[in-house]
């Protein structure tokens, strides 16, 4: 039987979409309450970890998600870089220029175009924290 | 009131957390540590989130802590009963007044019949 | 089936959104169903478990008779365990003995083991095929039919009536 | 009402203390795993009572966070201890 037994597997399989979830709450919540893009990108890629951690890797066939996974993450970067130059071409030279409108203090939309670069980062943080892990695992079984 | 009763809970929280904690530095052999610490630790932990919840009622930080307490129980049952099994696959021994063992019975000649195979 | 499982999938993860922000503004509703939409896309395959018998009213009256009891166990545990530490001689007789489940389905399954590792000096080890393996700090019994009702026996009987 | 509180905090440190000892004495590999697994839920509970006497929602979201990843940690030194391949 591959894998851990059923009883973490189950478990696994409760509370991995929770986790995710809250992963994105504290990206999202960035600018209110610490956390922010790379602590919520922590536990994004958590999620999936303890997916390969308790079922094994052949569960979901993860050999083609690595190089999704990995252009993921050169999406995020680039779209990072492209908001933080943007605000250069755009309007004065300041880089990672504050372009979007300000809300009022303490709802969702309230800091411009802080939440943005927590989203990307984010994607970032969690695409190549989980694209690390894969190249553990999968050049274990290559050798 | 309020105060009161949360102050109760999280006494009684810090009693079962010494309890466990000393059962972990007590008892003799891992699986017998595992027992005490896991129980007790996790119920301590719970009986101070209730009377956060007691206390602030059930407002934002009320109902985030009532959401930690299923995650609580759930992660830490399943992560004994994982490390439990690997350190009883791994080989260390039970403690010598131990009575039963009948999961090495079961499973002994099988494991060696699977490390043949490989 | 898998529609109906994918809906309660989608309604519980826009339920914990909504509890964990503890707003109702819409910026925070529209980005709640924005995240909850994906992770139901990302994590509903792994939810497979038979969820349409639980719309029947009378398994949550089970369900919460099951929770009254199960911390009543918990808490007899604890105080089980502090008698054993506190002891000068610690009292302990531990042993791993086998008890063969009746209960089907794994969710079940799952539940009972995790209450078992709550429960007075009892943890689970591990399950194959019908055989749950439980460590038990103070074997009283060697006789199966006698520690398997100690053990699990009221535990089975109330999960039968929630899951089956 | 607030030094029972402080009270409360210092005890729970020093019951991360004595995990500690068991981690220094501990004669096996799963002795110092279950030690430090028992730390990671103490120090939720350490993150409670702050709450508590802060009044401050966002120490919650921290104490959820570490449960996380202290289940994360803990099932993979379960899998270290099974002497299985992180890939099965």
């Amino acid at each position: 039987m591959k894998g851990m037994t059923i009883i973490v597997k189950n478990v696994t399989a409760l509370l991995s979409g929770l986790i995710f979830l809250y992963g994105c709450y504290i990206v999202l919540h960035g600018h209110l309450t610490p956390g922010g893009g790379f602590a919520g990108g922590i536990i994004i890629a958590g999620s999936f970890i303890l997916l390969v951690i308790a079922n094994g890797i052949q569960y979901f066939r993860l050999n083609k998600e690595k190089e999704e996974s990995s252009l993921f993450e050169g999406a995020g970067i680039f779209c990072f870089l492209l908001l933080a130059t943007g605000g250069l071409f755009l309007a004065v030279p300041v880089f990672f220029k504050n372009l979007l409108p300000g809300g009022t203090p303490g709802e969702l939309l309230s800091a411009g175009i802080i939440p943005v670069y927590n989203i990307f980062i984010g994607i970032e943080v969690a695409a190549a924290l989980l694209s690390i892990f894969l190249a553990f695992v999968i050049f274990k079984t290559e050798d | 009131m309020n105060e009161l009763i949360s102050n109760i809970l999280i006494g009684i929280g810090l009693a079962f957390s010494f309890f466990g904690c000393l059962g972990l530095i007590r008892l003799p052999d891992i699986y017998n540590r595992l027992q005490s610490a896991t129980k007790c630790v996790t119920l301590g932990a719970c009986c101070i989130l209730l009377s956060l919840v007691i206390r602030y009622g059930f407002n934002d930080i009320g109902i985030k802590a009532l959401i930690a307490i299923p995650i609580l129980f759930f992660t830490s049952t399943s992560g004994a009963h994982a490390l439990l099994k690997g350190s009883h696959i791994s080989g260390f021994k039970m403690w010598e007044k131990s009575v039963t063992d009948h999961y090495s019975d079961d499973t002994l000649g099988k494991e060696e019949e699977t490390t043949e195979k490989t | 089936m898998r529609a109906i499982n994918v809906l309660i999938y989608f309604l519980i993860c826009f339920a914990t959104w909504l509890l964990l922000t503890h707003n109702l503004g819409w910026q925070n509703l529209v980005a709640g169903s924005v995240i909850s939409l994906l992770t139901t896309l990302v994590f509903s395959r792994y939810f497979n478990f038979d969820v349409t018998k639980m719309i029947n009213p009378v398994r949550w009256f089970w369900m919460i008779i099951y929770i009254i009891y199960f911390i009543w166990q918990c808490v007899k545990a604890n105080f089980d365990v502090a008698y054993r530490v506190l002891h000068p001689a610690m009292p302990i007789k531990p042993g791993i003995v086998r008890v063969n489940l009746t209960l089907q389905g794994s969710l079940a399954r799952t539940i009972l083991a995790n209450s078992i590792t709550m429960t007075p000096g009892t943890i689970a080890v591990d399950i194959i095929d019908d055989i749950l393996y439980v460590h038990w700090i103070y074997v009283r019994y060697l006789d199966h039919d006698r520690y398997a009702y100690r053990i699990s026996g009221k535990f089975e009987r109330i999960l039968k009536k929630i899951f089956e | 009402m607030m030094e029972w509180i402080d009270f409360s905090f210092w005890f729970l440190i020093a019951l991360t203390a004595l995990c500690l000892l068991r981690v220094i004495l501990g004669p096996t590999v799963a002795d110092r795993v279950v030690a430090i697994d028992i730390m990671g839920i103490i120090v939720v509970g350490i993150c409670v009572l702050l709450a508590i006497r802060t009044g401050r929602s966002f120490l919650i979201d921290i104490g959820i966070a570490w449960i996380i990843l202290s289940f994360i940690g803990t099932l993979t030194m379960a899998k270290y201890l099974e002497r299985r391949k992180l890939n099965e």
